[in-house]
Parts: C-alpha cells; structure tokens; sequence
C-alpha cells in the first residue's frame, strides 16, 4: 500500500502510467458526454415553471460540483506536499488551481444565464453565486501566490498552505453567506432540491453529465501535469528521449 | 527511528576512533529520484591547523553531524553528500567562493532553510525529532544583523536574551562593554553604523547560554579592534566547551583548535 | 595554546545539555512589550491606519449621498469596510521590518513556541491598529448617521471581528513577506478570507439596528475569533517558516 | 423516458421554446470551454518540446559560435 503511495509520487511513473490511461479516459468521456447532452437536449421533458432552461442545468450543476470539489483536491495535495514532500502532489496542485478557476467562471457564468430568466437579471447575490464568486477569489489568490514566488519549492508550500486555510475557510464562508442571504431576502426558489417533482428522467441524465464532466475534469487535470511534468524534470534523461522522438 | 539511535552510537564509536566521522559508506543512503549525473562538487578539507589538537588522546563528543547533506539551487548542485561533524571545543571554518552555498549551508543547519536531503543530529539525536533541544543550544547571526533600528542597544538585546535566556540590564550592559560599545546601550541603532549595529548583534553571543554559535561572515563590517574581540570571543567560547561554525573570508587568527571545510571542488 | 586545547578536552559534559530554564511567558511578553515599543516610537505607524480609516469613512457621503436616510442604510458597511481595508493597509508592519532587519530569524530560531511569538506579535498588532479603530468607530457612525440603537453593537462586533481580521491578515503577510514586489497581492490573498466577518459584523450592526436579536451574530462571532486564535497563528507561523527559507 | 422528442421539428429545436439565447449560449460556452481546456494542452506540450529542442539547438551553436569568436579575436590581436 505504502509502496504504491511513493510509488505514485514518482513524476516518470505518474507520466507513464496516465499516457496508459489516456486514451481509455477519453472515449468514456465522449461516450458519455454525447449520451447526456443528446439526452438532456432532446429528450428531457421541459420544465412547468422554466420551461427549456432546465437544460441548463445539466451543465451547470456538473460544473458547479466540480469547482467545489477542486479546494478541498487542493488542500489534500497541500497536506502531502507539506507532509511527505511528494513532488507530484505539488504539481498536481499548481495544475488545479487555474482549470478549477476555469470550472468556477464557467459555473458562474453558467448561473447567471440560468437565473436571468428567473430573476430578470443576469446577476443577483444569490447565497450560492456568491460563494461561488468568493471561491473564485480565493482560488485567483493561491494563482497569484504561486506566480509571485520565485522559488518553486517555497511556492509549493505557500500555495499549499493557502490552499489549506482556504478549504478551511470555505465551508465557513458558504455557510456566512447563506446566512446572510436567507435573511435578507427569501431564498429564490431555483435550487433543485426545491424542484419536489424530479423524476428519473430529469437525474439520470444528471448523474450522466456529472460522472462525463468529472472525468472531464480529471483528464484535463492529467494533460496539464504531464506538462508540468516534462517542465519540471526536463533535465533528466527519459525527458530528453520523449523530446527527442516526439514528432512535432 | 530507534535505529537511528543505535546507529549513531556506532558511529560515534567510529568518530571517537578516527577523530572525526567519515561514516558515509555506512550512511544508507535514500533512493533519491535523480537521474542527471551527480558531481562530487564537494569534499571535506579536514585539516587540523593546531598541531597540538590531533595529538590529544581523548576526543571530545560530536555535537552537530550532517550526513549525506544534498542541496540544489536554481538548477545547480551546491554540495551533494556533504558529510562533517563538530566536536565540542572546535572551530569549524567553513570556505568557499562566493556563490559556492557557505550561507545556504549555514541556514539548512540551522534550520532556516529545509530545502535540502540528508540527515542532521544534534548530539545524536535527529534534529527534526527534538527541534527544541538544538534550538535551546544553538545562537545563530546572519547577514542580517537581527537589530531593530528604531530600538535602542539594550532594547534590543533585551529582547532576544528573552527569547533564550532573560538578562538584567547590567548583564546587558557589561556585553555592550565588551564589545567596545560602552555609553551606546540607550542609543537608538538606527544611530549607529554598520559596524557599531554588528557589535551589538554580536553582544548576543554573550549573553546566550547556546552551545553552538553559527555565525554568517560575521568579520565583514568589523574594524581591527572588533576583529580582535570577536576572535577572543570564539576562542573563549571554544575554550569552554562550545561549538563554533563560522564563514568567512577573514584570515582566522584565533588561539584554538580550528578545522575548515571547504565547500569548493 | 596547547593548554587551551588540553581545557577543551577536559572540561567536556557527559550527555545531553539540561535545556535552558526560559518561561515561555516571559518570552511571550518580550515579544509583546518590544513590538508594542516599536509602535511607540514611530507615531506615524500609529496615526496613518487610524486616518485612512477617517478618510475612507468620509469617502462615502462624498461618494454616496449626503442624505441622512440613504447613509444611515449604509452606515454598518461603510464602517466595516472602511475597518477592513483600514486593518489590511496596516498589516505591512506585522513582519515586514523584522524580516529585513533579521529579527525574524531570530525569532523562528528561539526555542519558544512560535505559536505564542507569532500570537504576540498579533495581539500588538491588534492594540496599534485594531483597537483605535474600534474606539474611533462611534465617531464615524455618528457622521453616517448609525441609529443610536447600533452603537454599541458596532463597537462590540469590531471589537471581536478586528483580531480575527488581523489574525488572518497575519497568514497573508507571512506568506508574502519575503517577496520583492507584493503590491496588492496580500490583499487578494486575505479579502477574501475576511468575507465571513465582514458579513457577520455589518449585518450585527443592521440588525440591531432594526431590534433584531443579536445573539446568534455574537456567537458566530464568537467562534470565528475562537477558531482563528487557536488555528491562525499555527498557520503564519508556518508561512513564515516558508518564507525565510 | 425515452417517450419521444421533445421537439417536433429541427426549427423548434433550435429555437428552444422562449430561451434560444439562454441555452445555446450555455452550451456553446461549455463547448468552447471543453475544446480549449483539451487542446490548450496539446499546444503547450509541443511549444515545450520545441523549446527543448531549439535550446539543445542553441546551446550547440553558442559554443560553436564562442570558438569562431575566440580566433578572430586572436586574429585581429595578431593583426593589431
């Protein structure tokens, strides 16, 4: 168990391994990113109230979730940078943080053409666009920590360290916000847990679409580190060889 | 980490044998990914400039050892499988051209900077498991001096005797004396040169109870008068049982046992 | 000089030296007591946070309305904000000389707790520049028209959301403390970790002064000052491990 | 679920009840999104390994650069 760990925190090993898996990743992604969109574009019945945007949703929420999820990746990646010092854990970091910015614009500007039917606006401080927008923030401070530090091993542990106190913070600040929202305004009725009618032909395209959009997430994650990687370790010799035979 | 102990005894058996350890082949050395060629940039001068020191029979204990020291910077190797060890009552001068990472040594020593592989024992025991003993026994001066300009003298140094052993303002004011800084202690720094600032970084060793001084060029803003003291300083602390490592680019004219290691190639 | 080598053989102690007797205290208030001196002897430091504050509060009516009704909607925030941003331009001071002078050093390398060094430092970085500002606010609140009723609520939230302000500050300064150029990044790094007590504090204020209970603010208060005494420090102290490397 | 369509003819499609706008935009930008995050990737490892290669380039042709400096400079001292 112990081996495979340190086993995985080997960049070549991680690089070779992901080449493997690649190719096997995509074509599940786009087996299942056709299946869902076809599905919630053509088949998923309109909705009473907001008629055809609930297709929107079905891109919304996946990438929502999965901006979520990039601090708390971030922050475990942190722990093992700071702990055992794994190389790749940092790299796999310094890649997170940009594409789950990307996630998190993309979910917020995904939200606001959702909600401007909804709300007559495109942007309102809803409790969860503006935790969203606050994460945005945060994960735009940990890029510019990286950027400003010289040093790649002291960036490495500033940014996981920020990286921590962020994922600490942001059940704190989710959780703030709602408050703050509930009580200013009566919470606008467009989450989904709301939505009390929700047959399976509205979330089983949902889970499709979220199960696609992850291993979106992680192939695009897997692409920027191999760079990362070759970046890193450009010195060494099997870096060399893959430079020498790659046709460009 | 058990073994590390009991591996330490022996080496210390070697040490006390050989009179200074040279266990890297005993060293097992951690599997390091790296695939460039390693240079052997660096290789310990052990030489014993006091004749009278190699000569005396019983050796006295190790106080800091690194073993397997490996450090990189900006893509370049500044010292790989760097071993030494400093014995109680020496003085260890550390050489080296500039860039050649003498400071940056003196930092992962002490510490400061933890970029660095290898392994570093404080009177045996693993540095990295009692932090807190190493740091009670050890005094560290940098390039910076560590002297607030808008403090006074005595301020200052009241300061950092409290955050290793409280003094009373006549114990502060007698190392001001002996420095050659007498009549400064309610001078705010700001007010004092560059060479007077150093003097009262250097009334901390004084005033420290720390077994090991480190001190990084600590000669370079000194005039003939406070080279004279500071090498008196160092002897004296030597003479007492301390441990001294120290860069400089200074010729060391001291009265007691001195070693050097030469970080150059 | 042979005999002053034949002493250094002698006069050798078998086994680990006893650790120095140093109360932790003592090196806690050294810590306090010289940050505090330091604060006092450059007034500028001690006056410019508090000023900014008067001034970005001033701003607002300038900017806003003159109107007594619209400013005393905006009162609570306008303080708080001006408070917020009045504690992040101060924050330069936390570690900022110590780490040129090399006094940072000095303190990462004493054998004490950095936890309780790092907390020193705070706790005089919190009497400078926290507490003027908490004593000064029902000044300002009275120029933006805050109903009588919210006074002491401000006071109050400012004085449990302005530590937890610095606290976190602390965590950015530490982290970008070693950096030539940090410009704004500090406060890109620590505004958004802020929001949480921003929120809670300006809405304690509207809230009382609309006769809202106020209990769950001041507990969440509460806790967030709690949380960030006991976790905020262990985590500057390591940032500032980090950037003296 | 799979009943039918929802849409009888390509037209009401495309047009999407009241939110033309709403919902393609939506989905245009997820493609967009997913394009560029795939292929940005693909552009950076090639400007990488050109890089590498134009630096191993380089690096040949300063040294060899250096030596033809170094004897015309000895030239032109011989000659002055």
């Amino acid at each position: 168990m112990w081996q495979w760990f340190f086993r995985l925190g080997s960049p070549k090993w991680f690089y070779e391994m992901s080449g493997k898996w690649l190719p096997w990743l995509l074509v599940l992604m786009t087996v299942l990113m056709s299946v869902g969109i076809l599905w919630a574009l053509l088949f998923v019945p309109q909705d009473y109230q907001q008629g055809d945007t609930i297709r929107i949703m079905y891109v919304h929420v996946p990438v929502a979730s999965i901006s979520l999820a990039c601090f708390p990746l971030m922050a475990v990646a942190g722990v093992i940078t700071l702990v055992w010092k794994m190389k790749l854990a940092d790299m796999v970091a310094k890649c997170a943080a940009p594409i789950g910015a990307w996630f998190t614009a993309v979910a917020l500007a995904t939200g606001a053409i959702w909600g401007q039917p909804i709300w007559g606006t495109w942007w309102a401080w809803d409790a969860r666009l503006t935790s969203m927008l606050i994460q945005f923030f945060l994960l735009i401070g940990v890029i510019a920590l990286r950027s400003a530090i010289e040093s790649p091993d002291a960036a490495a542990k500033a940014c996981a360290l920020l990286a921590i106190v962020g994922a600490i913070n942001v059940p704190i600040i989710k959780y703030s916000v709602e408050w703050w929202n509930t009580l200013h305004q009566p919470s606008s009725d467009f989450s989904m847990d709301e939505n009390s009618a929700f047959g399976p032909e509205i979330w089983v395209p949902l889970v499709i679409m979220i199960f696609a959009v992850y291993i979106f997430f992680v192939i695009s994650l897997i692409l920027s580190t191999r760079n990362e990687i070759l970046q890193r370790e450009r010195r060494s010799q099997w870096v060399v060889d893959i430079v020498a035979k790659e046709q460009v | 980490m058990a073994s590390s102990h009991v591996f330490h005894s022996s080496t210390k058996a070697f040490s006390a044998i050989l009179g200074y350890t040279s266990a890297s082949f005993l060293a097992p050395h951690s599997p390091r990914y790296r695939v460039y060629v390693d240079i052997f940039r660096t290789s310990m001068a052990a030489s014993n400039s006091v004749s009278s020191h190699s000569s005396q029979a019983p050796v006295a204990p190790v106080l800091l050892q690194a073993r397997a020291l490996f450090c990189e910077r900006d893509e370049r190797v500044l010292f790989d499988n760097l071993e030494f060890s400093l014995h109680a009552g020496e003085l260890l001068q550390v050489q080296g051209s500039n860039g050649s990472g003498k400071t940056t040594l003196l930092r992962i020593l002490c510490g400061l900077n933890s970029s660095y592989e290898g392994e570093l024992f404080w009177e045996g025991v693993a540095i990295d498991e009692d932090r807190e003993t190493f740091l009670a026994s050890l005094l560290y001066l940098g390039h910076r001096v560590g002297v607030n300009k808008i403090l006074t003298a005595r301020e200052n140094l009241r300061w950092s005797a409290a955050l290793h052993a409280p003094k009373t303002d006549q114990d502060i004011d007698a190392a001001l004396e002996a420095v050659g800084l007498m009549g400064y202690a309610d001078i705010s720094c700001r007010n004092m040169s560059a060479g007077q600032q150093q003097r009262v970084s250097l009334a901390r060793l004084l005033l420290s109870p720390a077994r090991l001084w480190v001190l990084d060029e600590p000669f370079t803003t000194l005039d003939v008068r406070g080279v004279k003291i500071l090498e008196n300083l160092l002897a004296a602390h030597v003479a007492k049982g301390g441990a001294v490592l120290v860069t400089t680019h200074h010729h060391l004219d001291v009265p007691c046992p001195l070693r050097r290691l030469n970080l150059d190639k | 000089m042979s005999d002053t080598a034949n002493t250094v053989n002698i006069s050798q102690p078998q086994g680990r030296a006893p650790l120095a007797q140093v109360s932790t205290f003592s090196a806690f208030k050294a810590t306090l007591k010289r940050d505090l001196l330091i604060a006092l002897k450059r007034r500028n430091d001690l006056l410019n946070p508090l000023m900014f504050f008067l001034i970005v509060v001033s701003l607002f009516p300038l900017g806003v309305s003159s109107d007594p009704q619209e400013l005393t909607r905006i009162a609570a925030g306008a303080v708080w904000v001006s408070a917020l941003l009045a504690s992040m331009l101060s924050l330069d001071n936390l570690f900022r000389a110590d780490y040129e002078d090399g006094s940072l050093e000095q303190l990462l390398l004493s054998p004490q707790p950095l936890y309780f060094m790092v907390l020193a430092k705070n706790i005089s970085h919190w009497l400078i520049s926290g507490l003027p500002v908490v004593l000064l606010s029902p000044l300002l609140a009275y120029m933006l028209y805050l109903p009588a009723d919210a006074y002491w609520t401000l006071v109050l939230t400012l004085l449990l959301g302005t530590p937890v302000l610095s606290l976190f500050g602390a965590i950015g300064v530490a982290l970008t403390v070693g950096l030539g150029s940090r410009g704004l990044i500090l406060a890109v790094i620590v505004l958004p970790l802020t929001v949480p007590v921003l929120i809670i504090g300006a809405k304690a204020v509207v809230d009382a002064s609309l006769g809202v209970p106020l209990g769950m603010h001041y507990a969440l208060l509460g806790a967030l000052l709690a949380l960030s005494l006991s976790l905020a420090p262990l985590a500057s102290a390591a940032a500032l491990k980090i950037s003296v490397n | 679920m799979f009943e039918q369509i929802q849409f009888n003819s390509v037209a009401e499609f495309l047009q999407m009840g009241k939110y033309t706008f709403h919902v393609w935009s939506v989905y245009g930008l997820f493609s967009i999104f997913i394009f560029v995050n795939l292929f940005l990737p693909r552009v950076q490892r090639r400007q990488f390994i050109r890089e590498q290669r134009n630096r191993a380039l380089r690096d040949a042709q300063l040294a060899k650069n250096t030596a033809v400096e170094q004897e015309r400079e000895s030239a032109s001292e011989e000659s002055s």
